[in-house]
C-alpha cells in the first residue's frame, strides 16, 4: 500500500477550465489572528511534539505553522502504558498531557525552534488543572518570540481534572478565557471538545469572553477492551479517539459553529490529504491541523501541502483564501 | 532517518506463523546500527500505526533488509498477505541499537533471545562474529515447532537452545537454562544482549543487573516511532517517585540493565 | 478482498486449555426481558428493513432476533436523497425514518414474520413526533404476537422533531418512557443517543420511569461535504454516522451506562465480527445488534453467529452467558 | 439472489477511465434479464459499501460475467487495481431488468445509452439480437477517446453516435441526436431503452413518456442494495403530494417512462 491509498478524493479531474491561478504562494497562504500563514496547514498539539525529530525527515519551514504539544506549568509523565490502542481507521490514545513543563519548554524547546526555524509561527497548546495553571503558563508562554498564538486545551479527555471539565461547561469555558485573555500576549485560540450535546453554547460563551479564534476538534470519548487480558487495552480505560474515523463528526461540528460565529476556525480531525483539508474549510475552518495522519505517514504535512495546488485547480478553487469566503455566513 | 517505498523482494514463510520478509530500498545502504528498527505501514488501509519490527539482517550490497515476524494481529495478518513487487512505506532507521564499540576481537558475548526477539540479535551477532568476538546463543522459544533462524545463528558461535516442552533443547524457560549452563555469564560475557518478551527480560536484568555490558532491547507500542507522541514510554528505574520516563522509540529500544523498570 | 479482511480479530489462538464446552446451543443463549434467545446476535433497526429481502439470502431462523425499521403512526417517505454518504470505516445516513407506518407494518410485515419464521422474536422500533404518536404506536404494536419487546427510538439525528430531543433530556426521555412503558404488553428497552455530554443522567432516569432494557448506540451525528458542488453530500446537510468508526464509542457508552445500571443493554456500533460481538458484550451488553455491517456483507449476521463459537474458544470463553456474568458489575 | 465471492478472471483497460472486469463464478449461471445489477465489495477495507454495476454481458456456458466501470471515486480506484486471480464479494443478481417479453422477433427496438449508462444495454442487445430483434443503438459520449465498445454495439444492428465536441459522430447530445436522426422513434420502435447520466434519462423521458414500451435504467445511492435501507429511493412521478417513492434497488432500476420523478 501507498501512502496515496489514502486519498478517498474524486480521481475524476474537472480542471477543463483552470481557474485564474494565483501565484502558488499566494493561493495557499491565509491570515488568522496573529498569524500569517504561508499555507493552511500545521501538525496538530500532541502528534508532532516540538518539531525536533519530525525536522531529520523534512524541512519544517514547509509547514504553515506548528501547534506544539501540551505545556504545563510543572513536568508531567503523563498515563501509564499501554497508552495508544488501534481502532478502524483511527486510533485512542490516552497519553495523559505528558511534557517536559514550561521551564524546559521555554528553555530548550522553543528556542530550539527559534534557532532553526525563525520563520515558523509557533501555537502554544497550553493546558493545566485549575484556572490559575492555565493563567501561568498562557502568561510566560505567549512571551516566548516564536510563540504567535495559544491553543488553550479545555478539552482533553484524558486526565482525571482540568481538561475536559471546562469545556463541557460555558460558563467555566468563558470564565478561563477572560482569565488567559488578559494575560497572554498572543492572540488566544480555545480547543473545543466534541464530546457534548450542544457545542454552539460553549463556542459563543468562550467567543463572548474574548476568545480570539476557536480550534476543533479535540478527540471523542472512546474505549477498546482486550477479550485475552479482559481487560481495557489502554491503561487508562478510556482514550480519545482521533483520525479519519472522526472527520464527518469534524465537518458537522465545524459547520455547526461556523453557522454561529465569525471567530476563524483552526480546523481537525483526520484529515490525511489535501482533500480532506479542503473539506473541512469548506464546512467553515480558515487552517488546519493534521494529528494522527503524521503517524501513518510522516511526511503527511508536506504531502498534503504539496497536494493543494493540484486538487484547488481539480475543484477550480482559485485559492484557499476564495473557499474560505465562499463559505462565509452572511448574517 | 527516511521515509521511503521499499519494495518486497521476497517473502517465505518460517515457522506456522513467522515470516522473513526481505525489502529493497535505498534504506538499506545507509549506517545501521543492530538493535534499530523500521516501521512499516502495512497494507490495510484501516490501521493508520505503523508496525515497528527490529533489522534481521541488512545487505548494503544488494540493497536489502531483511525482516522477521510473526502474525499476532490485524498489522502482521496483513503484511503477511503482500507479494513481491508490491511496495511498502518504511520509516528508519530508527531508535539507538545495541552498544558494542566496547568489544574486542576475541572477547566473548552472549546473545538471548526469545520468540520474535531475535531478529536483531541476528543481526548483531553477525556485525560481533565479523569483528571477531567469540559468541553465544541462548535461544528460547515455547516448542520446536516455533524455532527459526536455528541454522543461522549456530554457524555464528555456539547454540544453547530451551523449549518450554522439551521438545528441542532444554527443557523449562531461558532463565533456568542460563542458571544451569551459563552460572559464570556474569565473569564469562565481555557483553549480554537480550531480545525478547517481557519474562525474558525481567529474566535477564535480574540476574545481569551489576554486568556492565548487558543490555535488553524492549518493545512498546508505538505512534510516532520518531519520539514526539509519548505512546511508547517506559519508567526508569531509579523512579522511585515515578519522575522520570524514557521513550522506547527514540531513547531505546535498548537499554542497559537495571536503567529501566519493566 | 474476502470479508475475513474486516476481522480485527488476534489470530494468535490461545486454546490451549479448552474450557469446558457446553451444548454449542446453550453456548450461545441469552436471557433478556421479553427477550429468551439462542444467539445474541440481532440486526439492527433500519439495516434489515423488515427482512424479507435478507430471507432470499439465508434462513432467517438463524438470527437470535430481528429488530425491525423504525414503525411511525402514518407512513413517512423520509427525506430527500443522497440518504448515505461513505466515510472511513464508517458510513452517513439521513433516512428520516421512511417506513410505511404502523397499519401496513401490523396488516402486512409483521404477518408476514410470524407466518414464516413463527419462532423468530421481534423487536420493534417505535418512532415518533410527539408523546401521543409514541404511545399510540407502543400500545398497538406491543400485541403484535411476535413482537416479543419494543426498542424506543428516542436518538434518531434524521428528523426534524421528536428523535433526538427526546433523547439529550433527561426530563423529556422519562416521561416519554413512563408513557410508553404504561401502554405496552412488552418489555421497553429504551435506545440511547451517544451525541450527548454525559449519557449516564439520561440511562438513569428512563431507568426510573420503567424501562426494561436499554439498546445503545444509535449513530453520531456526522456530515460530508462534496468539493465539486460545495454542497453536504446528504441532501438533509447532515445524518448518523455508524459502522466500525464508531465502535470505541460505543464500548465506552456501554462500559460508563453499565457501572451505573442493572438494566440489560442490547449493544451496536461498528460490529463486523464475532470479536466485535463479544467485545461489546465484555463492555456490559447483554445482546448485540450488527446494523452497517450487513451492507458491507448481507450475510454479516449469520457469519458472526457461526464464528462465535470459535472465538469463544479462542479467548477461553465458556458461554455468552459467562462472559455477560464475568463483567457483571457488583454493587 | 446470491452472495458468492467471485474470481477475477481478467481486467483490461479500455478508456482513460473506463475498465472491462471478468468475473467468474455460480452466479453467471443463474437466470438473469438484462438490466439487473450486481453490488461488488471492492478491495479498500475501509469501504463499508458495495458498489453497484450493470451487467454488460453474461457468459453461462464459461461461468463468467462481465462489468464496464469508469473510475469516478475510491472505490472504483481501488477496483482498477484488483488482479486476475483475486476474489471480490458480489451480490447480484438485483433489482429488476429490462421488459422485453412483449417483443416478438423482426420487431425493431432502440438503445440509448451514455457514457456508463452502456453496459446494461450491451447486454439487453445481445439478447435481443439473438431474438431476431431489429436494433438501433444511439451512443453518447463526451468525446471520442471515451467511447467503448462501439464494434460491439455495430456488431448487433444500427449504430448511431454523439459527441459533444463532434470528434466522433453526430456533434452535440443524445437528445439532439434523437431529434435530428429518429424523428419517427416514437412509432418506428416497438420499445425504447435508455441508461445513462440523468441528464439522457430526462430527454428520453420527455421525449417519449406516452411510448407504451419505453424504459429508463436509474442510478442511486445505494447502501443495502435489497430493498431493505431506503437509501435509494426515487419519488413516483403521478407524487404531486409526494406520497409515494419507488426504491431503485429492487423496484428498479428500470421504470417506465413517466413512471418516476427524474
Ligand atoms: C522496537 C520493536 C521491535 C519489534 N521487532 C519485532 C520483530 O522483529 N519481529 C516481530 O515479530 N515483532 C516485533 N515487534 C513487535 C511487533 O511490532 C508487533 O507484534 C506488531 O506491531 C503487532 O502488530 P499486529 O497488527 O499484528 O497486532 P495488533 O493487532 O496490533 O496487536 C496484537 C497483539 O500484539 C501485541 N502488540 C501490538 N503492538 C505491539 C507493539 N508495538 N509492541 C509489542 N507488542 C505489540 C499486543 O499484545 C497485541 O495484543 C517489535 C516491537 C517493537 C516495539
Ligand atoms: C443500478 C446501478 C448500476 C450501475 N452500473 C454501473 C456500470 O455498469 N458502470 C459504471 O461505471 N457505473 C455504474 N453505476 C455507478 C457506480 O455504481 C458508481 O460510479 C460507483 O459506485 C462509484 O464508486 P466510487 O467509490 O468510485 O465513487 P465514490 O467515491 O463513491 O463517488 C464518486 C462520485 O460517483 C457518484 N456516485 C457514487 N455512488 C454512486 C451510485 N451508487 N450511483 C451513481 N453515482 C454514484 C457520485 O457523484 C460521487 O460524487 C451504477 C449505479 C447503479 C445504482
Ligand atoms: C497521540 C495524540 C496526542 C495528542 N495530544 C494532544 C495535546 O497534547 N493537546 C491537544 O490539545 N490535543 C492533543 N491531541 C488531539 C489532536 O491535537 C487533535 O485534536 C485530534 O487528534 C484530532 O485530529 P486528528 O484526527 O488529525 O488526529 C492529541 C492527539 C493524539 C492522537
Ligand atoms: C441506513 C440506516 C438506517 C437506520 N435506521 C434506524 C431506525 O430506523 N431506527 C433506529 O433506531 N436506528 C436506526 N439506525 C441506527 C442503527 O440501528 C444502529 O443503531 C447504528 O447504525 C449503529 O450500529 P452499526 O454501527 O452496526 O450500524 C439506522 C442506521 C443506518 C445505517
Ligand atoms: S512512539 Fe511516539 S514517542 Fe515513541
Ligand atoms: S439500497 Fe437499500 S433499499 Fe435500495
Amino acid at each position: 500500500m501507498t501512502t496515496s491509498n489514502h486519498d478517498h478524493q474524486n480521481h475524476q479531474a474537472t480542471n477543463e477550465h483552470p481557474a485564474h491561478h494565483l501565484a502558488s504562494a499566494d493561493r495557499l497562504a491565509v491570515h488568522l489572528p496573529g498569524l500569517d500563514l504561508k499555507n493552511p496547514i500545521m501538525p496538530a498539539s500532541g502528534c508532532f511534539g516540538f518539531g525536533q525529530h519530525y525536522a531529520e525527515l523534512y524541512d519544517l519551514n514547509q509547514l504553515g505553522a506548528i501547534m506544539i504539544k501540551a505545556a504545563t506549568n510543572e513536568p508531567r509523565l503523563g498515563n501509564p502504558t499501554p497508552r495508544v490502542a488501534e481502532t478502524a481507521s483511527g486510533m485512542l490514545n490516552a497519553i495523559g498531557l505528558q511534557n517536559p513543563g514550561l521551564e524546559a519548554i521555554m528553555g530548550e524547546k522553543l528556542p530550539w525552534l527559534a534557532t532553526n526555524f525563525p520563520d515558523l509561527p509557533i501555537i502554544a497548546n497550553v493546558a493545566g488543572t485549575t484556572e490559575a495553571d492555565y493563567v501561568a503558563v498562557c502568561q510566560r508562554i505567549s512571551q516566548a518570540p516564536n510563540v504567535k498564538a495559544i491553543e488553550l486545551n479545555i478539552s482533553c479527555p484524558n486526565v482525571a481534572h482540568g481538561g475536559l471539565e471546562f469545556g463541557t461547561d460555558p460558563k467555566m469555558a468563558a470564565a478561563l478565557t477572560a482569565a488567559c485573555r488578559a494575560v497572554s500576549q498572543v492572540p488566544l485560540y480555545i480547543k473545543l471538545s466534541p464530546n457534548v450535546t450542544d457545542i454552539r453554547p460553549i463556542a459563543l460563551a468562550v467567543a463572548a469572553a474574548g476568545a480570539d479564534g476557536l480550534t476543533m476538534i479535540n478527540t471523542l470519548v472512546g474505549m477498546r477492551l482486550d477479550l485475552r487480558t479482559r481487560q481495557p487495552i489502554l491503561a487508562n480505560g478510556t482514550g480519545g479517539l482521533s483520525g479519519p474515523a472522526i472527520k464527518p463528526v469534524a465537518v458537522r461540528l465545524i459547520h455547526q459553529v461556523h453557522q454561529v460565529t465569525d471567530l476563524p476556525i483552526i480546523g481537525m480531525g483526520g484529515v490525511m490529504t489535501a482533500s480532506d483539508a479542503l473539506e473541512l474549510i469548506m464546512a467553515g475552518a480558515s487552517a488546519v491541523a493534521v494529528g494522527t495522519a503524521n503517524f501513518a505517514d510522516p511526511q503527511a504535512c508536506p504531502r498534503i501541502i504539496n497536494e493543494l495546488p493540484q486538487v484547488l485547480d481539480q475543484y477550480q478553487i482559485s485559492s484557499i483564501q476564495q473557499l474560505i469566503q465562499e463559505t462565509a455566513v452572511v448574517r | 532517518m527516511i521515509q521511503e517505498q521499499m519494495t518486497i523482494v521476497r517473502q517465505h514463510q518460517l515457522t506456522d506463523d513467522v515470516y522473513e520478509l526481505v525489502l529493497a530500498g535505498a534504506m538499506a545502504r545507509l549506517p545501521w546500527t543492530p538493535g534499530q528498527f523500521v516501521e512499516v505501514q502495512v497494507p490495510d488501509p484501516r490501521l493508520l500505526l505503523r508496525r515497528p519490527f527490529g533489522v534481521a539482517a541488512l545487505d548494503p550490497a544488494q540493497g536489502q533488509l531483511t525482516l522477521l515476524y510473526k502474525t499476532v494481529g490485524a498489522g502482521t495478518a496483513a503484511l503477511s498477505q503482500a507479494r513481491p513487487g508490491e511496495k511498502l512505506a518504511v520509516l528508519g532507521p530508527l531508535g539507538h541499537g545495541f552498544p558494542s564499540d566496547f568489544l574486542q576481537a576475541g572477547k566473548q558475548a552472549l546473545l538471548i533471545g526469545g520468540g520474535t526477539g531475535i531478529p536483531p540479535l541476528y543481526a548483531l551477532g553477525r556485525q560481533l562474529h565479523q569483528q571477531g568476538i567469540q559468541l553465544t546463543s541462548a535461544l528460547g522459544f515455547a516448542t520446536k515447532s516455533q524455532f527459526f533462524y536455528q541454522a543461522e545463528f549456530a554457524a555464528l558461535g555456539d547454540l544453547a537452545c530451551a523449549t518450554n516442552d522439551g521438545s528441542l533443547g532444554f527443557r523449562g524457560h531461558l532463565g533456568l537454562l542460563l542458571d544451569t549452563q551459563f552460572a559464570d555469564a556474569q565473569t564469562r560475557f565481555a557483553a549480554i544482549y537480550a531480545c525478547g518478551p517481557t519474562g525474558l527480560l525481567m529474566a535477564v536484568n535480574n540476574r545481569y543487573r551489576d554486568h556492565p555490558h548487558a543490555y535488553l532491547s524492549l518493545e512498546s507500542r508505538m505512534a510516532c516511532g520518531v519520539g514526539e507522541c509519548y505512546a511508547c514510554v517506559v519508567p526508569a528505574a531509579s523512579d522511585t517517585a515515578a519522575t522520570a520516563v524514557y521513550k522506547v522509540c527514540d531513547e531505546g529500544p535498548v537499554f542497559a540493565t537495571g536503567e529501566v523498570k519493566l
